[in-house]
């Protein structure tokens, strides 16, 4: 059932089989699971690498002689070096492990933020950030008195960058935005953002939690001094994730949380030596199987190919895009010319929740709600949307089916 | 279709849904709330006229929602005009029971009525809120807080 | 060759059976896993669940009106009961999940002493604590001025309580001890310190890490303010743990990371709502494959159930003991009456790497190193120990085998 | 006897954990070093003493440390006394190369010798800063600093 045309040798039939959780049925009918922006499946390979670790090796890290010691903080240290290559980092060094891109932003708002940012400093973001690119800042601008600014999006969801110029100043000390917006799919050019942050002195904070699992990544080309992801929306395991800083501001930040593995020395006599970058920032005792099977996530993507991948879904998105359009009444939020992996709607008269239920009943899992992007509904004047998003195992098939119970939806309540 | 949609969207809470009754502001009333739940972005205003002698002799409600909201707020109002307090507390119990799962309807007397309709969102956890939010207004009225929050 | 004579019917070989990496082999000798202090082995019910879950409902939670979603999050929220009853806590709002131990008391010393304590205050803390409990004291104490007070120990390696009171006064703000200490084993009496501490309108921070694998915990009847542990040493997963507080305490706590979940709505207009507790301090996607996993290793524990767990422990302890106390050069760190699980030692003009190393060859794993408690190395003089520490999978056996692998080392180098 | 074991604790390595060579404090030093593993919690101080021509006319050090760092020590100041600052750094790279995997010196000329007996230490990551804590701080003597650590 689930093939595809025009697949350009991309066999998405073979790659489905790896996910078992896509054999499944919900109610009488198979699932169609459009919700990858909140969360991916996971293939067996990755799964396969949490048995192994724990029936074969699994030991705390770092601190052991004996061999299970040894092989685990082989195996969770080769991952760095993994995690490097994938997004383009100059040094492993530059690539902390952290619980997920939440994570990953509180440590850089308190580290960074509450260490370098003074009364009246300014923090740029975007109309169409996620909270966890919005909160933190919140939280820290409330407590140090700086001021948060927001660029304004266009009615097609791309960032205003006439704005963006007009805003930046010698005020300006971060500039925080998604490389992909989980609620509108828009693609931010993190470059050109980076170059004209950097011309005023400020840094740039990338959350390319939606960016990493759908394109190439390179942070060193984009010049960004920090890059934010999870591991549980590029097929690896929940609550891990990543924080890649440039080694120089690593460096000059202390620390985040405190405990075992972050610290060199201490006595009460002489005092706490932290320990070097990154383990400065990683206290405690890690995600370990977690950052294994990240490892096997990138393996996996690489083993397909990025590139690959872009392609597949851009042409996946494109043929949503055209179907939904010829549905009467549909609006699609966010329309940016560089999308990746998100159809977001609203149906004229229909309640999104409505939508998200209904579809549900058929089998079609999306998302419907705010999406932890409450502003993007404010500047839409929307109170939801739903939210249909892909990743490389989805079909046109799958898309149908969507567009389908879409009908159906209008059938009952329209 | 399916069985379990056409037990959640019959033919009545479609048709509240559609036609809300009492959905109107009220100009002169002696209770108001606002309901919020943030998680759909859904917020209502619940307008109520109690009168001396604890009877709610007139009721209204404007806002947004999605059709298991805006049906149970319209029904809602119909259900409890010219009741008396007590016996909307009691149905806001029934209502809230049933609908969170701890009153088995088929098992046990209840006032409920038609309002039984909506038993269908109990394997819905999702979907609880959208129909208990207009009770939880009406019960924050009752109390006199402007606006409560469910999420 | 792995059985126990006096088992009180506790049948080890078939919980053994359970572990399938305690069948490896170290080079050609059979695993002896005595380093269950840093991390416990996970059992293969807790290790189906992950693939369960990965295979059957992986979803984002909380946010999602599809079946998948509303099944992950019903998974999520029944480990919360489950963790409210292991500990026996009042309230399931009493419960926050986190990534670990470490990370609980970061949150502890972020929100709640960030907030409430001020210049001059004084936290108590011991002076057997894990630098878990004891540098994020350490950096707060340096951000607001306050003072850290060491609780001394007796050479037996117990709290020496007469000057705790002595220490105790209306200054003291914070009471930061661990349950059983994890270099030591010494079990402190966490209720008379709760009671004597809130004598002078003090809070106490209880780090179980090393208590809640080993014995009961009630941490309503021990009346301690917090309490936090980590799964992964209780047979659960890496990079998951909880913080119990006081459900007074978490609802007049700031939250600590900011991001999805945590928060009701954000509008760049009216402003940020804060969500109610516990999700308050959950941020951003939870691990959660892995509460549901520490969920799993709660009723596995519980199947064997926790009287016997202890009463095996202490046995085999004292076993482990009394054997250890025949070796020549011999010098036991660490010998309180009330212990749990872990046996330090030092060995006459052999250095602790030494021996980890030659045990490694023997199969036998142990830790050798300061065991992130330096204060304690410091206490006693000495720059590290072996430490061996059990479950209730070790057998005398095993006992056996480090106490001979002991002997080889004494050959080689003493 | 296992052997990994033997390979690691052989002879010599045993016989300079018991007795170690230029084991003492120097009065008159041109260069002081302190080394530490606080992983370990080993500590040591290395003594030079270097005259105009660039060769060290004397070495000792004082310390704690497990057996591969003490003979490591050991067999260390017996290698370099008397050799050029050069030679010393020339052994320094080939030591540093070996124990951490870089350099095969069954296929590769060294100038070792002896010091070779630490190769075993590559298999055993944990155990590489003991048998390198003598080397780096050693380095850091010539450089002219005064105390550095290792993890
Ligand atoms: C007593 C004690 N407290 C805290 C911790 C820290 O636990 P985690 O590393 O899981 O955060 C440990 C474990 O290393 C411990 O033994
Ligand atoms: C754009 C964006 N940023 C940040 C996050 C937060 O990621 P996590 O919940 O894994 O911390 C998400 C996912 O929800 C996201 O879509």
């Amino acid at each position: 059932m689930f093939a595809t045309q025009q697949d350009h040798h991309f066999d998405v039939a073979s790659i489905r089989k790896d996910f078992p959780i896509l054999a499944r049925q919900i109610g009488d009918k198979p699932l169609v699971y459009l919700d990858n922006a909140a969360s991916s499946q996971m293939p067996v390979q990755v799964m396969d690498a949490f048995a192994q670790y724990h029936s074969g090796y699994h030991s705390n890290v770092h601190r052991g002689v004996h061999t299970l010691s040894q092989e685990a903080t082989d195996a969770f240290e080769k991952v760095r070096f993994k995690v490097q290559r994938f997004i383009g980092a100059r040094s492993e060094r530059e690539i902390v492990y952290t619980s997920g891109a939440t994570d990953s932003i509180n440590l850089i708002a308190q580290a960074y933020g509450r260490t370098f940012l003074e009364k009246g400093d300014e923090i740029l973001i975007s109309n169409m950030e996620h909270h966890a690119n919005i909160v933190p800042w919140h939280m820290l601008a409330k407590e140090k008195n700086l001021v948060i600014r927001v660029i304004p999006i266009t009615d097609e969801g791309t960032l205003d960058m006439d704005a963006f110029d007009r805003m930046l100043s010698k005020n300006t000390k971060v500039v925080a935005v998604n490389h992909v917006s989980n609620a509108l799919g828009t693609i931010n050019p993190i470059a050109e953002i980076s170059r004209k942050a950097h011309a005023v002195g400020a840094i740039t904070v990338i959350d390319g939690a939606q960016a990493v699992p759908h394109m190439n990544v390179n942070v060193s080309e984009a010049d960004c001094d920090f890059y934010v992801f999870s591991a549980h929306k590029m097929m690896g395991p929940t609550g891990t994730g990543v924080l890649y800083g440039k080694i120089e501001h690593l460096e000059a930040m202390p620390p985040y949380r405190g405990g075992g593995d972050m610290i060199l020395s201490v006595s009460f006599d002489t005092g706490i030596t932290y320990n070097e970058v990154p383990q400065k920032f990683e206290a405690g005792t890690p995600g370990i199987a977690q950052v294994i099977m990240m490892g096997k996530a990138i393996d996996y993507m690489l083993d397909i190919g990025r590139d690959k991948i872009q392609l597949y879904e851009n042409e996946l998105l494109e043929y949503a895009t055209n179907r939904m359009r010829q549905i009467d009444g549909i609006r699609i939020i966010g329309t940016a010319p560089q999308k990746a992996s998100v159809l977001s709607f609203v149906l004229d008269g229909i309640h999104p929740h409505d939508i998200g239920t209904i579809l549900d009943f058929h089998g079609v899992a999306v998302r419907s709600g705010h999406h932890c992007a409450q502003p993007v509904m404010e500047r839409y004047g929307i109170p939801a949307t739903t939210r249909a998003s892909f990743a490389f195992y989805n079909t046109r098939d799958e898309v149908d089916a969507l567009v389908k119970a879409i009908h159906e939806v209008k059938e009952v309540l329209g | 279709m399916d069985t379990r949609m056409k037990h959640l969207y019959q033919e009545l809470i479609i048709d509240h849904n559609k036609n809300p009754r009492n959905f109107r502001v009220m100009e002169e009333f002696s209770h108001e709330s606002v309901g919020n739940n943030p998680l759909c972005g859904d917020k209502m205003i619940l307008y109520l006229k109690i009168n001396d002698e604890n009877i709610i002799e007139d009721i209204s409600f404007i806002g947004d929602g999605c059709a298991i909201s805006k049906a149970s707020s319209s029904m809602m109002t119909t259900a409890i005009k010219g009741k008396s307090i007590a016996q909307a507390r009691a149905l806001f119990k029934d209502f809230h029971d049933m609908s969170t799962g701890k009153l088995d309807i088929a098992e046990h007397p209840h006032q409920l009525g038609k309002l039984a309709i909506f038993a269908g969102v109990r394997d819905l956890p999702a979907r609880v809120k959208c129909a208990t939010l207009a009770w939880h207004t009406l019960d924050a009225a009752l109390k006199g807080e402007q606006e409560i929050t469910t999420e």
